[in-house]
Protein backbone atom coordinates (compact mmCIF):
# COMPACT_ATOMS: atom_id res chain seq x y z
CA UNK A 1 0.00 0.00 0.00
CA UNK A 2 1.58 3.01 -1.27
CA UNK A 3 -1.25 5.30 -0.70
CA UNK A 4 -3.66 6.15 2.14
CA UNK A 5 -6.76 8.26 1.53
CA UNK A 6 -9.04 9.63 4.19
CA UNK A 7 -11.94 12.14 3.45
CA UNK A 8 -13.16 14.92 6.65
CA UNK A 9 -15.15 17.85 6.10
CA UNK A 10 -15.21 17.11 2.55
CA UNK A 11 -11.22 17.34 1.82
CA UNK A 12 -9.76 14.17 0.72
CA UNK A 13 -6.19 13.89 1.82
CA UNK A 14 -4.22 11.54 0.01
CA UNK A 15 -1.20 10.60 1.78
CA UNK A 16 1.75 8.96 0.10
CA UNK A 17 2.50 6.21 2.29
CA UNK A 18 5.93 5.01 0.46
CA UNK A 19 9.42 6.63 0.93
CA UNK A 20 9.54 7.18 -3.22
CA UNK A 21 6.95 8.50 -5.18
CA UNK A 22 8.56 7.63 -8.38
CA UNK A 23 7.72 6.27 -11.60
CA UNK A 24 7.08 2.64 -10.28
CA UNK A 25 4.16 4.06 -8.27
CA UNK A 26 3.46 7.73 -9.67
CA UNK A 27 0.72 6.04 -12.07
CA UNK A 28 -1.32 4.83 -8.97
CA UNK A 29 -1.48 8.11 -7.19
CA UNK A 30 -2.82 9.99 -10.52
CA UNK A 31 -5.42 6.67 -10.10
CA UNK A 32 -6.55 7.14 -6.50
CA UNK A 33 -7.05 10.92 -6.82
CA UNK A 34 -9.29 10.18 -10.14
CA UNK A 35 -11.05 7.49 -7.59
CA UNK A 36 -11.42 10.32 -4.88
CA UNK A 37 -12.51 12.79 -7.61
CA UNK A 38 -15.31 10.07 -9.33
CA UNK A 39 -16.78 9.91 -5.43
CA UNK A 40 -17.35 13.48 -5.51
CA UNK A 41 -14.30 14.88 -3.29
CA UNK A 42 -13.52 18.78 -4.90
CA UNK A 43 -11.00 19.75 -2.33
CA UNK A 44 -7.93 17.67 -2.43
CA UNK A 45 -4.19 17.64 -0.39
CA UNK A 46 -1.46 15.44 -1.03
CA UNK A 47 0.39 15.11 1.83
CA UNK A 48 4.12 14.15 0.74
CA UNK A 49 5.56 14.07 4.63
CA UNK A 50 6.72 10.03 3.89
CA UNK A 51 8.40 11.20 0.75
CA UNK A 52 12.34 11.12 0.87
CA UNK A 53 12.19 11.06 -3.16
CA UNK A 54 10.77 12.38 -5.89
CA UNK A 55 11.18 12.16 -9.79
CA UNK A 56 9.43 13.72 -12.80
CA UNK A 57 7.28 10.71 -13.13
CA UNK A 58 5.91 11.62 -9.67
CA UNK A 59 5.83 15.31 -10.49
CA UNK A 60 3.29 14.70 -13.56
CA UNK A 61 1.14 12.32 -11.45
CA UNK A 62 1.20 15.51 -8.97
CA UNK A 63 0.51 17.22 -11.97
CA UNK A 64 -2.06 15.35 -13.45
CA UNK A 65 -4.01 14.90 -9.81
CA UNK A 66 -3.67 19.17 -10.04
CA UNK A 67 -5.68 19.01 -13.38
CA UNK A 68 -7.94 16.36 -12.74
CA UNK A 69 -9.36 18.48 -10.01
CA UNK A 70 -9.41 21.64 -11.78
CA UNK A 71 -9.08 24.39 -9.59
CA UNK A 72 -6.23 25.79 -7.98
CA UNK A 73 -7.76 26.91 -4.28
CA UNK A 74 -9.03 23.33 -4.17
CA UNK A 75 -5.99 21.48 -4.75
CA UNK A 76 -2.51 21.81 -2.01
CA UNK A 77 0.50 19.95 -1.17
CA UNK A 78 1.88 19.80 2.06
CA UNK A 79 4.76 18.27 3.87
CA UNK A 80 7.56 18.36 1.22
CA UNK A 81 11.05 17.50 2.04
CA UNK A 82 14.17 19.23 0.83
CA UNK A 83 14.90 17.24 -1.98
CA UNK A 84 11.26 16.77 -2.88
CA UNK A 85 10.88 20.66 -2.58
CA UNK A 86 14.07 21.01 -5.08
CA UNK A 87 12.52 19.52 -8.39
CA UNK A 88 9.21 21.83 -7.87
CA UNK A 89 11.62 24.51 -7.68
CA UNK A 90 14.02 23.30 -10.36
CA UNK A 91 10.55 23.24 -12.56
CA UNK A 92 9.26 26.44 -11.28
CA UNK A 93 6.18 24.49 -10.38
CA UNK A 94 6.67 25.89 -6.70
CA UNK A 95 5.59 29.09 -8.29
CA UNK A 96 2.17 27.41 -9.36
CA UNK A 97 1.02 24.85 -6.80
CA UNK A 98 0.14 26.08 -3.37
CA UNK A 99 2.63 24.31 -0.59
CA UNK A 100 2.07 24.11 2.48
CA UNK A 101 4.56 22.98 5.53
CA UNK A 102 2.20 21.34 7.06
CA UNK A 103 -0.97 19.18 6.80
CA UNK A 104 -2.73 21.34 9.78
CA UNK A 105 -2.06 24.65 7.54
CA UNK A 106 -2.86 22.67 4.28
CA UNK A 107 -6.12 21.03 5.91
CA UNK A 108 -7.15 25.06 7.56
CA UNK A 109 -6.63 26.32 3.67
CA UNK A 110 -9.43 23.57 1.70
CA UNK A 111 -11.59 24.31 4.76
CA UNK A 112 -12.07 28.35 4.58
CA UNK B 1 39.77 9.80 -2.01
CA UNK B 2 41.60 10.69 -5.79
CA UNK B 3 39.82 8.59 -7.52
CA UNK B 4 37.67 5.68 -8.05
CA UNK B 5 35.06 3.33 -10.31
CA UNK B 6 31.97 0.87 -9.06
CA UNK B 7 29.63 -0.52 -11.66
CA UNK B 8 25.79 -0.63 -11.08
CA UNK B 9 23.42 -2.99 -12.74
CA UNK B 10 20.01 -3.96 -12.78
CA UNK B 11 17.47 -5.14 -14.72
CA UNK B 12 14.80 -2.92 -17.12
CA UNK B 13 12.31 -3.17 -14.31
CA UNK B 14 11.10 -0.25 -12.71
CA UNK B 15 10.62 -1.49 -9.40
CA UNK B 16 14.49 -1.84 -9.43
CA UNK B 17 15.41 1.75 -10.12
CA UNK B 18 15.40 2.69 -6.42
CA UNK B 19 17.89 0.65 -5.72
CA UNK B 20 20.67 2.78 -7.99
CA UNK B 21 19.28 5.61 -6.71
CA UNK B 22 19.70 4.86 -3.29
CA UNK B 23 23.29 3.43 -4.07
CA UNK B 24 24.38 6.51 -6.05
CA UNK B 25 23.28 8.60 -3.48
CA UNK B 26 25.28 7.23 -1.00
CA UNK B 27 28.39 7.35 -3.26
CA UNK B 28 28.18 10.73 -4.26
CA UNK B 29 27.47 11.67 -0.90
CA UNK B 30 31.16 10.52 -0.28
CA UNK B 31 32.24 12.98 -2.87
CA UNK B 32 32.06 16.80 -1.99
CA UNK B 33 30.39 17.99 -5.20
CA UNK B 34 30.15 21.79 -6.67
CA UNK B 35 26.85 22.89 -7.13
CA UNK B 36 25.22 19.50 -6.57
CA UNK B 37 23.85 17.74 -3.68
CA UNK B 38 23.54 13.89 -3.64
CA UNK B 39 19.67 14.05 -3.70
CA UNK B 40 20.17 16.15 -7.36
CA UNK B 41 22.43 12.91 -8.91
CA UNK B 42 20.52 10.74 -7.43
CA UNK B 43 18.08 12.55 -9.71
CA UNK B 44 19.53 13.23 -12.97
CA UNK B 45 20.75 8.97 -12.86
CA UNK B 46 16.87 8.26 -11.68
CA UNK B 47 15.58 10.21 -14.80
CA UNK B 48 18.04 8.83 -16.90
CA UNK B 49 17.73 4.77 -15.87
CA UNK B 50 13.90 5.12 -16.27
CA UNK B 51 13.89 6.67 -19.75
CA UNK B 52 16.10 3.55 -20.85
CA UNK B 53 13.61 1.37 -19.18
CA UNK B 54 10.51 2.93 -20.75
CA UNK B 55 11.79 4.11 -23.87
CA UNK B 56 14.73 2.35 -25.15
CA UNK B 57 13.31 -1.02 -24.09
CA UNK B 58 9.54 0.30 -24.52
CA UNK B 59 9.17 -0.79 -20.57
CA UNK B 60 9.94 -4.65 -21.42
CA UNK B 61 11.32 -6.52 -18.59
CA UNK B 62 14.07 -8.97 -18.33
CA UNK B 63 16.96 -5.95 -20.14
CA UNK B 64 19.84 -4.72 -18.59
CA UNK B 65 20.65 -0.86 -17.95
CA UNK B 66 23.94 -0.36 -16.59
CA UNK B 67 25.31 2.57 -14.75
CA UNK B 68 28.91 3.22 -14.20
CA UNK B 69 30.03 5.45 -11.44
CA UNK B 70 34.11 7.34 -11.54
CA UNK B 71 35.71 10.00 -10.06
CA UNK B 72 38.97 11.58 -10.26
CA UNK B 73 40.32 14.37 -8.40
CA UNK B 74 38.44 17.08 -10.93
CA UNK B 75 34.56 15.25 -11.66
CA UNK B 76 32.74 12.57 -11.06
CA UNK B 77 31.41 11.19 -14.32
CA UNK B 78 27.93 8.69 -13.92
CA UNK B 79 27.24 6.97 -17.19
CA UNK B 80 23.92 5.14 -17.85
CA UNK B 81 24.02 2.54 -20.35
CA UNK B 82 21.50 0.57 -22.54
CA UNK B 83 20.94 -1.93 -25.64
CA UNK B 84 17.94 -0.46 -26.79
CA UNK B 85 16.54 1.52 -28.92
CA UNK B 86 18.73 4.88 -29.34
CA UNK B 87 17.23 8.30 -28.94
CA UNK B 88 15.66 10.09 -30.98
CA UNK B 89 17.81 13.02 -32.81
CA UNK B 90 15.86 15.59 -31.64
CA UNK B 91 16.43 14.81 -28.19
CA UNK B 92 20.08 14.08 -28.65
CA UNK B 93 20.31 17.81 -30.02
CA UNK B 94 18.07 19.00 -27.04
CA UNK B 95 20.76 17.53 -25.04
CA UNK B 96 23.42 19.34 -26.57
CA UNK B 97 21.78 22.46 -26.32
CA UNK B 98 23.13 24.60 -22.99
CA UNK B 99 19.79 25.99 -21.90
CA UNK B 100 17.68 24.26 -19.71
CA UNK B 101 13.97 25.04 -21.23
CA UNK B 102 10.74 24.54 -18.20
CA UNK B 103 7.44 25.77 -18.84
CA UNK B 104 6.92 29.09 -17.75
CA UNK B 105 4.87 29.84 -14.46
CA UNK B 106 2.44 31.35 -16.35
CA UNK B 107 1.48 28.76 -18.37
CA UNK B 108 -2.24 27.89 -17.74
CA UNK B 109 -2.47 24.83 -15.54
CA UNK B 110 -4.81 22.67 -18.03
CA UNK B 111 -1.44 23.54 -20.85
CA UNK B 112 0.79 22.11 -18.03
CA UNK B 113 2.65 18.96 -19.25
CA UNK B 114 2.66 15.37 -17.22
CA UNK B 115 5.53 14.02 -19.30
CA UNK B 116 8.58 15.02 -20.29
CA UNK B 117 10.34 16.88 -17.82
CA UNK B 118 13.44 14.35 -17.36
CA UNK B 119 15.55 15.19 -19.97
CA UNK B 120 15.55 18.78 -18.51
CA UNK B 121 15.96 18.12 -14.99
CA UNK B 122 18.90 16.07 -16.20
CA UNK B 123 20.36 18.68 -18.06
CA UNK B 124 19.40 21.79 -14.98
CA UNK B 125 21.35 19.23 -12.36
CA UNK B 126 24.59 18.19 -14.18
CA UNK B 127 27.25 20.19 -15.16
CA UNK B 128 27.57 18.37 -18.70
CA UNK B 129 25.77 15.61 -20.49
CA UNK B 130 26.41 13.40 -23.62
CA UNK B 131 25.36 11.13 -25.54
CA UNK B 132 26.99 8.78 -27.41
CA UNK B 133 25.85 5.18 -29.26
CA UNK B 134 28.49 2.53 -29.81
CA UNK B 135 28.00 -0.95 -31.11
CA UNK B 136 24.50 -1.44 -30.31
CA UNK B 137 25.27 0.27 -26.93
CA UNK B 138 23.67 3.36 -25.87
CA UNK B 139 25.27 5.70 -23.30
CA UNK B 140 24.13 8.98 -21.64
CA UNK B 141 27.01 9.95 -20.06
CA UNK B 142 26.41 12.99 -16.51
CA UNK B 143 29.15 14.74 -15.16
CA UNK B 144 29.25 16.82 -11.99
CA UNK B 145 32.28 19.03 -10.83
CA UNK B 146 33.94 18.02 -7.97
CA UNK B 147 34.58 21.25 -5.07
CA UNK B 148 38.35 22.05 -4.90
CA UNK B 149 39.84 20.05 -2.40
CA UNK B 150 40.20 22.79 1.00
CA UNK B 151 44.15 22.66 1.74
CA UNK B 152 45.15 22.63 5.16
CA UNK B 153 46.83 25.81 5.89
CA UNK B 154 50.67 25.91 6.62
CA UNK B 155 52.79 27.75 8.82
CA UNK B 156 55.52 29.66 7.14
CA UNK C 1 9.23 -4.16 -1.52
CA UNK C 2 9.37 -8.23 -2.18
CA UNK C 3 12.11 -8.66 -4.37
CA UNK C 4 14.79 -7.20 -5.90
CA UNK C 5 18.37 -7.24 -7.48
CA UNK C 6 21.41 -5.27 -8.26
CA UNK C 7 25.03 -6.15 -9.19
CA UNK C 8 28.06 -4.40 -8.21
CA UNK C 9 31.49 -4.54 -9.91
CA UNK C 10 34.76 -3.55 -8.52
CA UNK C 11 38.13 -3.79 -9.22
CA UNK C 12 41.30 -5.93 -7.70
CA UNK C 13 41.82 -3.02 -5.92
CA UNK C 14 41.82 -2.28 -2.26
CA UNK C 15 41.08 1.47 -2.13
CA UNK C 16 37.58 0.42 -4.06
CA UNK C 17 36.20 -2.01 -1.65
CA UNK C 18 34.94 0.89 0.42
CA UNK C 19 31.99 1.78 -2.73
CA UNK C 20 30.73 -1.75 -3.02
CA UNK C 21 30.52 -1.59 1.26
CA UNK C 22 28.54 1.78 1.19
CA UNK C 23 26.15 0.82 -1.57
CA UNK C 24 25.93 -2.56 0.04
CA UNK C 25 25.02 -1.06 3.65
CA UNK C 26 22.52 2.07 2.19
CA UNK C 27 21.00 -1.24 -0.02
CA UNK C 28 20.11 -3.40 3.56
CA UNK C 29 19.28 -1.03 5.14
CA UNK C 30 15.94 -0.15 3.67
CA UNK C 31 15.41 -4.15 4.63
CA UNK C 32 14.25 -5.31 8.03
CA UNK C 33 16.82 -7.54 8.80
CA UNK C 34 16.80 -10.44 11.54
CA UNK C 35 19.50 -10.57 13.70
CA UNK C 36 21.64 -8.68 11.62
CA UNK C 37 22.53 -5.05 11.64
CA UNK C 38 23.42 -3.00 8.05
CA UNK C 39 27.14 -3.03 9.09
CA UNK C 40 27.21 -6.32 9.58
CA UNK C 41 26.12 -6.98 6.60
CA UNK C 42 28.98 -4.34 5.29
CA UNK C 43 31.35 -5.87 7.34
CA UNK C 44 30.63 -9.26 5.83
CA UNK C 45 30.27 -8.39 2.26
CA UNK C 46 34.05 -6.30 2.88
CA UNK C 47 35.62 -8.99 4.26
CA UNK C 48 34.54 -11.54 1.34
CA UNK C 49 35.55 -8.84 -1.18
CA UNK C 50 38.97 -8.20 0.67
CA UNK C 51 39.70 -12.08 0.63
CA UNK C 52 39.20 -12.08 -3.09
CA UNK C 53 41.36 -9.39 -4.18
CA UNK C 54 44.26 -10.42 -1.54
CA UNK C 55 43.78 -14.11 -1.80
CA UNK C 56 42.11 -14.93 -4.90
CA UNK C 57 43.97 -12.59 -7.37
CA UNK C 58 46.89 -12.36 -4.53
CA UNK C 59 46.43 -8.33 -4.54
CA UNK C 60 47.17 -7.89 -8.08
CA UNK C 61 44.86 -5.16 -9.68
CA UNK C 62 42.66 -4.99 -13.01
CA UNK C 63 41.12 -8.33 -11.77
CA UNK C 64 37.25 -8.05 -11.28
CA UNK C 65 35.20 -8.86 -8.77
CA UNK C 66 31.60 -9.17 -8.39
CA UNK C 67 28.71 -8.74 -5.97
CA UNK C 68 25.10 -9.39 -6.48
CA UNK C 69 22.87 -8.15 -3.82
CA UNK C 70 19.33 -10.40 -4.24
CA UNK C 71 16.05 -10.80 -1.93
CA UNK C 72 13.05 -11.73 -1.71
CA UNK C 73 10.50 -11.90 1.04
CA UNK C 74 12.02 -13.87 3.53
CA UNK C 75 15.62 -13.70 2.58
CA UNK C 76 18.79 -11.54 1.63
CA UNK C 77 21.61 -13.50 -0.57
CA UNK C 78 25.16 -11.65 -1.50
CA UNK C 79 27.24 -13.47 -3.41
CA UNK C 80 30.58 -12.37 -3.85
CA UNK C 81 32.65 -13.61 -7.31
CA UNK C 82 35.78 -13.46 -8.54
CA UNK C 83 38.15 -15.69 -11.61
CA UNK C 84 40.72 -16.17 -9.48
CA UNK C 85 42.52 -18.73 -7.25
CA UNK C 86 40.04 -21.25 -5.45
CA UNK C 87 39.54 -21.05 -1.86
CA UNK C 88 41.36 -23.83 -0.13
CA UNK C 89 39.32 -26.76 0.95
CA UNK C 90 40.18 -26.12 4.47
CA UNK C 91 38.87 -23.02 4.87
CA UNK C 92 35.93 -24.56 2.99
CA UNK C 93 35.24 -26.81 5.15
CA UNK C 94 35.54 -24.80 7.96
CA UNK C 95 32.94 -22.41 6.31
CA UNK C 96 30.35 -25.09 6.24
CA UNK C 97 31.13 -26.00 9.95
CA UNK C 98 28.39 -24.10 11.83
CA UNK C 99 30.78 -23.32 14.88
CA UNK C 100 32.29 -20.11 14.95
CA UNK C 101 36.29 -20.12 16.95
CA UNK C 102 37.46 -17.20 17.87
CA UNK C 103 40.58 -17.17 20.45
CA UNK C 104 39.51 -17.42 23.50
CA UNK C 105 40.07 -13.79 26.09
CA UNK C 106 42.41 -16.50 28.06
CA UNK C 107 45.16 -16.31 25.45
CA UNK C 108 48.29 -14.60 25.84
CA UNK C 109 48.58 -11.31 24.05
CA UNK C 110 51.99 -12.37 22.25
CA UNK C 111 50.02 -15.55 20.71
CA UNK C 112 47.01 -13.62 19.76
CA UNK C 113 46.82 -13.52 16.23
CA UNK C 114 46.70 -10.72 13.95
CA UNK C 115 44.99 -11.91 10.53
CA UNK C 116 43.23 -14.96 9.98
CA UNK C 117 39.38 -13.49 11.91
CA UNK C 118 37.61 -12.43 8.07
CA UNK C 119 36.10 -15.95 7.50
CA UNK C 120 34.81 -16.57 11.39
CA UNK C 121 34.15 -12.48 11.07
CA UNK C 122 31.63 -13.59 8.20
CA UNK C 123 30.51 -16.77 9.52
CA UNK C 124 29.10 -14.75 12.78
CA UNK C 125 27.29 -12.46 11.36
CA UNK C 126 25.40 -14.38 8.28
CA UNK C 127 22.97 -17.08 8.48
CA UNK C 128 24.54 -19.05 6.17
CA UNK C 129 27.36 -19.18 4.24
CA UNK C 130 28.11 -21.54 1.30
CA UNK C 131 30.81 -21.21 -1.70
CA UNK C 132 31.00 -23.31 -4.82
CA UNK C 133 32.96 -23.12 -7.89
CA UNK C 134 31.59 -23.30 -11.39
CA UNK C 135 33.22 -22.40 -14.71
CA UNK C 136 36.25 -20.95 -13.51
CA UNK C 137 34.28 -18.32 -11.15
CA UNK C 138 34.29 -18.76 -7.14
CA UNK C 139 31.13 -17.98 -5.67
CA UNK C 140 30.79 -16.99 -1.85
CA UNK C 141 27.31 -16.84 -0.95
CA UNK C 142 26.32 -14.51 1.96
CA UNK C 143 22.68 -15.08 3.50
CA UNK C 144 20.85 -12.96 5.95
CA UNK C 145 17.00 -13.99 6.58
CA UNK C 146 14.63 -11.03 6.69
CA UNK C 147 12.53 -10.15 9.28
CA UNK C 148 8.87 -11.21 9.29
CA UNK C 149 6.38 -8.54 8.38
CA UNK C 150 4.24 -6.96 11.01
CA UNK C 151 1.16 -7.48 9.35
CA UNK C 152 -1.13 -4.32 10.36
CA UNK C 153 -3.97 -5.58 13.13
CA UNK C 154 -7.08 -6.11 11.35
CA UNK C 155 -10.29 -5.38 13.36
CA UNK C 156 -12.61 -8.45 13.71
CA UNK D 1 46.73 11.73 5.82
CA UNK D 2 44.67 9.19 7.57
CA UNK D 3 46.56 9.20 10.91
CA UNK D 4 47.71 12.28 13.02
CA UNK D 5 50.19 11.33 15.78
CA UNK D 6 50.82 14.15 18.76
CA UNK D 7 52.46 13.46 22.39
CA UNK D 8 51.85 14.69 25.31
CA UNK D 9 53.12 14.21 28.53
CA UNK D 10 55.17 10.99 27.05
CA UNK D 11 51.58 9.44 25.88
CA UNK D 12 51.19 9.08 22.15
CA UNK D 13 48.00 9.27 20.92
CA UNK D 14 47.18 8.26 17.60
CA UNK D 15 44.48 9.38 15.92
CA UNK D 16 42.82 7.69 12.79
CA UNK D 17 41.58 10.46 10.58
CA UNK D 18 40.11 8.17 7.94
CA UNK D 19 36.68 6.92 8.33
CA UNK D 20 37.22 3.67 7.20
CA UNK D 21 39.91 1.58 9.12
CA UNK D 22 40.06 -0.77 6.69
CA UNK D 23 42.66 -3.55 4.66
CA UNK D 24 43.29 -0.33 2.29
CA UNK D 25 44.81 1.39 5.14
CA UNK D 26 45.60 -1.18 8.09
CA UNK D 27 49.10 -1.57 7.26
CA UNK D 28 50.20 2.47 8.16
CA UNK D 29 48.03 2.32 11.41
CA UNK D 30 50.77 -0.64 12.07
CA UNK D 31 53.97 1.98 10.85
CA UNK D 32 52.78 4.40 12.36
CA UNK D 33 52.98 2.86 15.36
CA UNK D 34 55.89 1.10 15.21
CA UNK D 35 57.09 4.17 14.59
CA UNK D 36 56.26 5.98 17.28
CA UNK D 37 57.64 3.31 19.74
CA UNK D 38 60.88 3.77 17.71
CA UNK D 39 60.64 7.54 18.91
CA UNK D 40 60.61 6.12 22.33
CA UNK D 41 56.98 5.98 23.16
CA UNK D 42 55.76 3.80 25.77
CA UNK D 43 52.44 4.23 26.47
CA UNK D 44 49.85 4.37 23.06
CA UNK D 45 46.27 5.44 22.90
CA UNK D 46 44.35 4.61 19.70
CA UNK D 47 41.74 7.49 19.37
CA UNK D 48 39.08 6.18 16.95
CA UNK D 49 36.40 8.59 16.80
CA UNK D 50 36.67 9.26 13.30
CA UNK D 51 36.38 5.92 12.57
CA UNK D 52 32.21 4.61 11.36
CA UNK D 53 33.86 1.31 10.01
CA UNK D 54 36.52 -1.44 10.24
CA UNK D 55 37.26 -4.49 9.88
CA UNK D 56 39.22 -7.23 9.88
CA UNK D 57 42.57 -6.01 8.92
CA UNK D 58 41.93 -2.47 10.81
CA UNK D 59 41.49 -4.97 13.50
CA UNK D 60 44.52 -6.94 12.81
CA UNK D 61 46.28 -4.00 12.93
CA UNK D 62 44.81 -2.50 16.26
CA UNK D 63 46.15 -6.05 17.91
CA UNK D 64 49.85 -5.93 16.24
CA UNK D 65 50.11 -2.34 17.42
CA UNK D 66 49.04 -3.73 21.22
CA UNK D 67 51.78 -6.70 20.79
CA UNK D 68 54.73 -3.93 19.90
CA UNK D 69 53.45 -1.68 22.69
CA UNK D 70 54.11 -4.90 25.08
CA UNK D 71 52.53 -4.20 28.17
CA UNK D 72 48.41 -4.05 28.26
CA UNK D 73 48.34 -1.54 30.58
CA UNK D 74 50.19 0.82 28.40
CA UNK D 75 48.00 0.73 25.85
CA UNK D 76 44.24 1.86 24.89
CA UNK D 77 41.78 2.81 22.66
CA UNK D 78 39.10 5.21 22.67
CA UNK D 79 35.97 6.62 21.24
CA UNK D 80 34.35 3.74 19.31
CA UNK D 81 31.37 4.10 17.65
CA UNK D 82 28.90 1.01 17.61
CA UNK D 83 29.90 -1.12 14.37
CA UNK D 84 33.38 -0.60 15.34
CA UNK D 85 32.61 -1.87 19.38
CA UNK D 86 30.83 -4.50 17.39
CA UNK D 87 33.51 -6.11 15.43
CA UNK D 88 35.69 -6.32 19.04
CA UNK D 89 32.45 -8.05 20.61
CA UNK D 90 31.91 -10.49 17.50
CA UNK D 91 36.20 -11.57 17.98
CA UNK D 92 35.69 -11.45 21.80
CA UNK D 93 38.75 -8.62 21.87
CA UNK D 94 36.72 -6.06 23.98
CA UNK D 95 37.62 -8.40 26.91
CA UNK D 96 41.14 -8.11 26.12
CA UNK D 97 41.94 -4.33 25.86
CA UNK D 98 41.09 -1.48 27.73
CA UNK D 99 38.87 0.93 26.26
CA UNK D 100 37.49 4.01 27.19
CA UNK D 101 34.52 6.22 25.59
CA UNK D 102 36.09 9.09 25.90
CA UNK D 103 40.00 10.16 24.98
CA UNK D 104 40.02 12.00 28.52
CA UNK D 105 39.75 8.83 30.17
CA UNK D 106 42.29 6.94 28.40
CA UNK D 107 44.54 9.85 28.58
CA UNK D 108 44.23 10.03 32.22
CA UNK D 109 44.71 6.16 32.40
CA UNK D 110 47.61 6.31 30.71
CA UNK D 111 48.94 9.14 32.90
CA UNK D 112 47.66 7.32 36.02
N1 LIG E 1 17.04 6.58 -23.20
C1 LIG E 1 16.16 6.95 -24.15
N2 LIG E 1 16.00 6.20 -25.25
C2 LIG E 1 15.12 6.57 -26.20
N3 LIG E 1 14.36 7.68 -26.13
C3 LIG E 1 14.48 8.47 -25.07
C4 LIG E 1 15.40 8.16 -24.04
N4 LIG E 1 15.32 9.14 -23.11
C5 LIG E 1 14.41 10.02 -23.56
N5 LIG E 1 13.89 9.64 -24.73
C6 LIG E 1 12.87 10.39 -25.51
O1 LIG E 1 12.87 11.72 -25.01
C7 LIG E 1 11.56 12.12 -24.58
C8 LIG E 1 11.68 13.07 -23.38
O2 LIG E 1 12.17 12.37 -22.24
P1 LIG E 1 11.85 12.92 -20.80
O3 LIG E 1 12.19 14.37 -20.78
O4 LIG E 1 12.56 12.08 -19.82
O5 LIG E 1 10.30 12.80 -20.62
P2 LIG E 1 9.35 11.53 -20.48
O6 LIG E 1 10.21 10.34 -20.22
O7 LIG E 1 8.47 11.89 -19.33
O8 LIG E 1 8.61 11.44 -21.78
C9 LIG E 1 10.87 10.82 -24.26
O9 LIG E 1 9.48 10.94 -24.34
C10 LIG E 1 11.46 9.88 -25.31
O10 LIG E 1 10.79 10.03 -26.54
N1 LIG F 1 38.45 -15.77 -1.66
C1 LIG F 1 39.47 -16.53 -1.28
N2 LIG F 1 40.24 -17.15 -2.19
C2 LIG F 1 41.27 -17.92 -1.81
N3 LIG F 1 41.63 -18.11 -0.52
C3 LIG F 1 40.93 -17.54 0.44
C4 LIG F 1 39.81 -16.72 0.11
N4 LIG F 1 39.29 -16.28 1.27
C5 LIG F 1 40.04 -16.78 2.26
N5 LIG F 1 41.03 -17.53 1.78
C6 LIG F 1 42.02 -18.26 2.60
O1 LIG F 1 41.50 -18.37 3.91
C7 LIG F 1 42.38 -17.78 4.88
C8 LIG F 1 41.60 -17.15 6.01
O2 LIG F 1 40.91 -16.00 5.54
P1 LIG F 1 40.50 -14.84 6.57
O3 LIG F 1 39.84 -15.48 7.72
O4 LIG F 1 39.73 -13.82 5.83
O5 LIG F 1 41.86 -14.24 7.09
P2 LIG F 1 42.99 -13.37 6.37
O6 LIG F 1 42.44 -12.87 5.09
O7 LIG F 1 43.25 -12.28 7.36
O8 LIG F 1 44.16 -14.29 6.19
C9 LIG F 1 43.23 -16.82 4.09
O9 LIG F 1 44.48 -16.59 4.70
C10 LIG F 1 43.35 -17.53 2.74
O10 LIG F 1 44.36 -18.48 2.78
Amino acid sequence: MSFQTITKDGVAVVTVTNSRLDASIAPELKQVVSDVIEAGSTRIMIDLDSVQFMDSSGLGAVISSFKLTGKKGDFVICNMNESVREIFTLTHMDRLFEIYTSSDEGFARLCA
Amino acid sequence: MESGKINLTIESDLSQVQHVGEAVRVLSSQLELDGAMPSSVELAVVEAVNNSIEHAYASECGNTVEVSFEYDKDCLQISISDYGTPMPRKIVEMLDQSEVRMPSGHVGVDSLPESGWGVQLLKSVCHRVSYARCNRKNNLSLSFKRAAEKHPITAA
